[in-house]
């Protein structure tokens, strides 16, 4: 027989993520993104624009502070509860604006907070957390032999400045940003040219950026950044030479993650509105939401978007813990976070598509937001690498 | 060629179908995408060429040919835009065959001819709001007057319902028995331009954005005796005698459009850069358009099948509901596919995919939603 | 290690478990397979090694672990055979909790202990023939007599049903009142050497071929009065209130069958000849490995999350019927993916790999088939 | 306006393929099949054997012969007739005792009359037509490069004899044929050796067999065969020398479509059998078949089965074409029956899983005939090409 002590079992939960004020952070957040964002949402899509202002409206009210330092302006570091508001904030539905703050708070000042000087941040991170400044970043992949892809920026050093000459063809929040954290190439005619951070302010002579118009992400300011001899002091470059790629490496798996956060919040505020519209709809006398075909596929979807959020609430745990020091096994976040994206990018596609299917013809008007969850999932890939490049990362961490 | 049911006529037919898809339709078809709206003058211009009422004998105002000649102008059309494939399948197949087979030669005088040479624009009523695909629920109605009808009600969904000349509507024409709630209703050829009758809303839709649908009010519609189609009080019956036509021309729609963006997957897929035969990415995409090919072949021969039975007079009810299930399917999943190759770029608004990407998705809605043809099927199966 | 539900303890139990399937178990499984019976040692065995009643508190003749034990023990003895699983996971998870729970000292003392210590083996009935999962349509009945009841009907699908000690079994106590067909049924423990009691059948399977499941009919069988298991008339609340149980266990066993199965995955995949890193079969290969490991990943974390719940005495009932619904389908899709792998060749008859694939067909249907978690889903969500 | 003439469209079907004389040949087929094989094949599936007089009595009544000349006993040349008895074969649901006699007639006969002297089907395909010799056949597959696969025969010449030795893991109706149509080759060391075709009397000193034992077809006489120095007279080789290679592709094309015929009747009979039983079948106190989620799920099979038929008619129409001289556009007939034998597969899998399904509990029990559809159509993939090649041939028709 086993020998053992049943008093060193406690029913404590061994898999802890949310304490108590994170709850109760999401209940603010919640609020405070229903009245401020979501309510407006409609008309801002159809008007493909909302006020910039919005910027310093979140900063005013902390949300963009989360994960940093109060010496910045910042209320952390709290990384789960910048992930709490990242899905509070997903759940408005409109994915263009979602990217844009995504991008200018967890992404643009994530670099700053990580790899930037303390001069970086005093000029930069501190009024983008305040929401005074708007970052925006250019999307880098790293592909399987750690080369960063398309990279079409050039910098040249001259004096004291680097000349950034070039096109980066999706910069993130790009086109109404006041800064942008790209990457630039030495030399990009050779393969493996010497790779370069540079925080880009939008207002120096040469820069021209032009708002991506796309079939989802109406509200996005997604946009091609094009460079023609810019002059960037060399104080603005972003980290310590040599360790660029690490950083871009690091901070994909950091974007992966709250991009699997945001498509199941997707997933879920989609299906959510297709119960609740095939609940009101009646056909052939009785709810739509009483046909069994529609109960067992709602379960099926609500299923997906649960296993959804396991994966990925699983790899946030990671995140956390490898940073703040935990051992976490070689790899192992690499893989869940690249689980997570994957996952769940393939179930918000899925639930959205059949989430406009229980509208019936309502499911084709623009007036119902089930559409825009369709076209908005389906374009919602950018950033955190394409399928094939997650299906490598997982399949190599079985040693295939 | 062995193998084909199409004849040599046929392909020629194709041929000037294809040539003015390419060169008076695609030229426009971003500015009409862009304006919400292609324009009247593709009715009158398609009527001009013959290419309405293609199957449709001579002494009705159609070109004699048989039902191969449909499915090349179907397929073919599907090429220019899904606007204006779906406008004018409402008009060739949806809104005039029960006027051929119910119509006084008055009706087919006033309206049917006129349709097949593009001069008047014709619609379908049958959807209203909050009724969806349930005809017995339908409520709008038609009360006798002394020279007529007079029509009260409302009609959703309505294809070419903005510019239409005149609506094959389907009415209650007397009060509904609960035991019967699909009896008592009658078909009618209402004219829009009718004191009362009015256009609620254009509706702004996800795809088929260059298609004119609309929300039909009619207040008090006073038409004429002689509005009536066929059997008072039998326009259901009628309506369902044209259902197969209109779902075969449906799945024969949603194949052409599948057939048309998987061209544009080959394309892409070989002239994606990088992506030489061998490589590791360019075989996974092989799997997936070989599996493609194989499902859009599997519905092409399906619907074939369906049109040489047609041809012979047998409506094969249940293989055609099963093609416009299976070919809307498809023509989705083909469309995400295109989709999928762009990877992380996302659709450029202007871009032929991403409107064929929109468009495509209404094929699993209209005429008969997923869910309605697997309810149709499994009936038939005597379930 | 962090991100890990497991406990140094937990991974020693872990060892153990998986060195006696190694050692005592795998080297019989062909035998017993081709035998169609795993034999009843292996009850014995589990309980003197004390892997029986794992999260079960001492005093009530458990080993006072937590929940994770119990996923460590179901995880890990899946790798013996589906079999073997599934019989000692109906003795730990299925038919003993309700004693637990609802149970005399008595009870505990005469059937808890000794099932725990590996003594006793039971099964639980409640399926009957032409019921299925409808437990409103139960038939099988008991009648008080002066000093205990008599129970007559048959039961169907009973795992461990041909060597079972006793029955916990699930029987109408009262006239069905057609206004709420599950009242009045009642909880027995039915001893099976009790006269009237027999085997009809010994059900002939598809898969879990060396696990027994039979068709049992009782005739007029006398229990006395202390057979009743908690409160008469109460029996399905009590089943219901073990149900959660039931489908966690069932969704470990699924999860663990599914484990081991991508564990030969991988390990055809790295073997096979001509299939090395970057070649076009291997890249094909790869994908499906890439996403069946992620669909395997989502499951775990889902299951461990209801298993952390569950720990803190929280029964997440949505994600538990969640869970027994993916892992069984999860399980079928990779049992068929390792199938595919052989491609034209077929599972060889005592391969391991042709019974888990057969095996893995019942986690589907048994202990609630997918359609029914969806329908218990569907009505947690409020549908 | 189009000028034309609406005379020269009559409304004769423009895609014949069965003629009345199929139809009343189906009869009788199906007639005789029920009688003779499917009433007892729950019987044999438990022995996992059959008689073998089975091919004398099936052969007696003419059933061989459709596609070949009255010279050697048949009653053809008509193919449309020997698809026509493939598939009312395929009706009696044992897939191992359909391989058996599809191996013998459709495709060890069929090498015979392509490819065999006057003399040889004078030996072998006259005595096989009637039923008194058993035939099988060595599966072979043919890659992209032309090349024969997994060739493990060799053959070296020694007089007037061909001298055998090795083994072929998979040879249809191996265990207890006659003869054996085997592949061979020159040289199994080099690449690229000469493939030869030899007919193989199983009583020939040196040949040993080994049946297989499978989780489905179990009624199948498939077996391992193994050669030790096999003395074969070259008049018992087969084809013209140089063309052994064309022979089998040309003879792959004619499996594939035959298999493809024989899993849409297999998903057919599952379908069928799934419907009647959930008609009878009480749940919740109404009848399974009444519950929306099967009739839409039945509904997706039907549809499968009906597109999956369409599709195989249609390369079994150019199949005809062709070997009536027509012209059929080059690549065509591949590509038909390629697409015929993927999609075919992939429908009788999926309808066999979800027949399992219908059947709750009783899906899993051996006494219904819905698991040996699951075993046997999981399994039923020999010969014809693995998923993998058949994609590929799909995949180059389109020049990818």
């Amino acid at each position: 027989m086993l020998k053992l002590d049943p008093e060193a079992f406690a029913a404590e939960p061994a898999l802890p993520l949310f304490r108590e004020e994170h709850d109760a952070y999401r209940e603010a957040a919640r609020d405070f993104v229903t009245a401020v964002i979501t309510d407006n949402v409609e008309d801002w899509e159809v008007d493909r624009e909302y006020p910039r202002e919005l910027f310093r409206t979140v900063g005013a009210a902390g949300h963009f502070g989360a994960q940093f330092d109060p010496q910045w302006g910042g209320a952390g570091p709290d990384l789960v509860a910048s992930a709490v508001f990242a899905e509070e904030l997903a759940r408005c539905g409109s994915a263009g604006l979602v990217a844009d703050l995504r991008a200018h708070a967890a992404f643009a000042c994530r670099y700053l907070d990580r790899y930037g000087t303390d001069e970086q941040k005093q000029r930069y991170l501190a009024p983008s957390i305040a929401g005074e400044l708007v970052g925006g970043v250019g999307v880098a992949e790293v592909d399987d032999a750690g080369t960063v892809d398309g990279l079409a920026l050039r910098a040249v050093r001259d004096g004291n400045d680097w000349v950034l000459d070039g096109a980066d063809a999706l910069v993130l929040n790009g086109s109404w940003a006041d800064y942008l954290i790209v990457p630039a190439a030495s030399d990009t005619s050779t393969p493996d040219p010497e790779v370069m951070l540079f925080i880009l302010d939008t207002a120096a002579a040469g820069v021209e950026r032009h708002r991506h118009l796309r079939g989802g992400w109406r509200t996005s300011h997604t946009a091609e950044l094009s460079c023609t001899a810019v002059r960037v002091p060399d104080e603005n470059r972003l980290g310590r030479p040599g360790d660029e790629v690490a950083a871009i490496t690091e901070q994909l798996v950091w974007e992966r993650l709250l991009l699997a956060l945001c498509a199941v919040v997707a997933a879920e505020v989609s299906l959510e509105q297709a119960i609740a519209y095939t609940r009101e709809r009646q056909a052939f006398g009785r709810p739509v939401a009483s046909f069994q075909v529609w109960q067992h596929r709602f379960a099926d979807l609500g299923t997906e978007v649960e296993l959804a959020r396991s994966l990925t609430y699983h790899a946030l745990r990671l995140y956390v813990a490898e940073e703040e020091g935990e051992d976490v096994l070689p790899g192992e976040l690499d893989r869940a976070t690249a689980m997570a994206k994957l996952y769940t990018d393939r179930v918000a596609q899925r639930t959205a598509d059949e989430c406009v299917q229980a509208h019936g013809g309502a499911g084709y008007l623009t007036e119902y937001p089930a559409q825009r969850y369709w076209r908005d999932t389906r374009l919602g890939v950018p950033g955190g690498g394409s399928v094939d490049t997650l299906r490598e990362i997982v399949a190599r961490s079985y040693g295939l | 060629m062995t193998g084909s049911p199409f004849t040599t006529e046929h392909d020629e037919l194709r041929a000037r179908v294809r040539r003015w898809v390419d060169e008076e339709l695609l030229p426009h078809v971003d500015e009409w995408e862009a304006a919400d709206l292609f324009p009247d003058d593709v009715f009158h211009r398609a009527g001009e060429l013959g290419f309405l009422g293609l199957s449709v004998p001579v002494e009705d105002g159609g070109q004699g040919w048989d039902y191969w000649a449909t499915a090349v102008f179907l397929e073919e059309i599907s090429r220019a835009s899904g606007s204006i494939a779906m406008g004018l399948g409402v008009q060739t197949d949806m809104c005039t065959p029960q006027i051929r087979q119910f119509g006084t030669p008055e009706q087919v005088e006033r309206y049917l001819k006129p349709a097949y040479r593009g001069e008047k624009i014709g619609s379908v009523g049958i959807t209203e709001p909050d009724v969806g695909s349930d005809v017995a629920s339908i409520r709008t109605h038609a009360k006798p007057t002394a020279d007529g009808w007079v029509i009260n009600g409302s009609k959703m969904y309505i294809t070419n319902g903005v510019r239409a000349d005149w609506v094959t509507m389907v009415v209650r024409t007397s009060e509904q028995d609960p035991s019967a709630p699909s009896a008592g209703m009658s078909l009618f050829l209402v004219d829009t331009d009718l004191p009362g009758f009015s256009i609620s809303k254009k509706l702004d839709k996800l795809g088929m954005r260059s298609s004119d649908t609309a929300l039909l009010f009619l207040d008090d519609v006073h038409v004429p005796a002689d509005a009536l189609l066929g059997t008072e009080h039998e326009g259901v019956k009628q309506l369902m005698w044209g259902l197969q036509g209109e779902r075969l021309a449906g799945g024969l729609l949603a194949l052409g459009g599948a057939q048309m963006m998987f061209d544009q997957l080959l394309e892409d897929a070989g002239v994606r850069p990088g992506a030489g035969t061998g490589s590791l990415r360019s075989q996974r995409l092989r799997d997936r358009i070989a599996e493609l090919a194989t499902d859009l072949e599997a519905n092409r021969r399906l619907i074939y099948d369906c049109c040489d039975k047609w041809n012979q007079g047998v409506y094969a009810r249940t293989e055609i509901a099963m093609v416009k299930l299976a070919a809307a399917q498809l023509a989705s999943r083909i469309a995400d596919e295109v989709m999928q190759l762009q990877a992380g770029n996302g659709y450029r608004v202007g871009d032929a995919r991403e409107s064929a990407w929109r468009d495509a998705r209404l094929h699993r809605i209209g005429g008969g939603s997923d869910e309605v043809q697997r309810q149709v099927i499994s009936r038939m199966m005597g379930l």
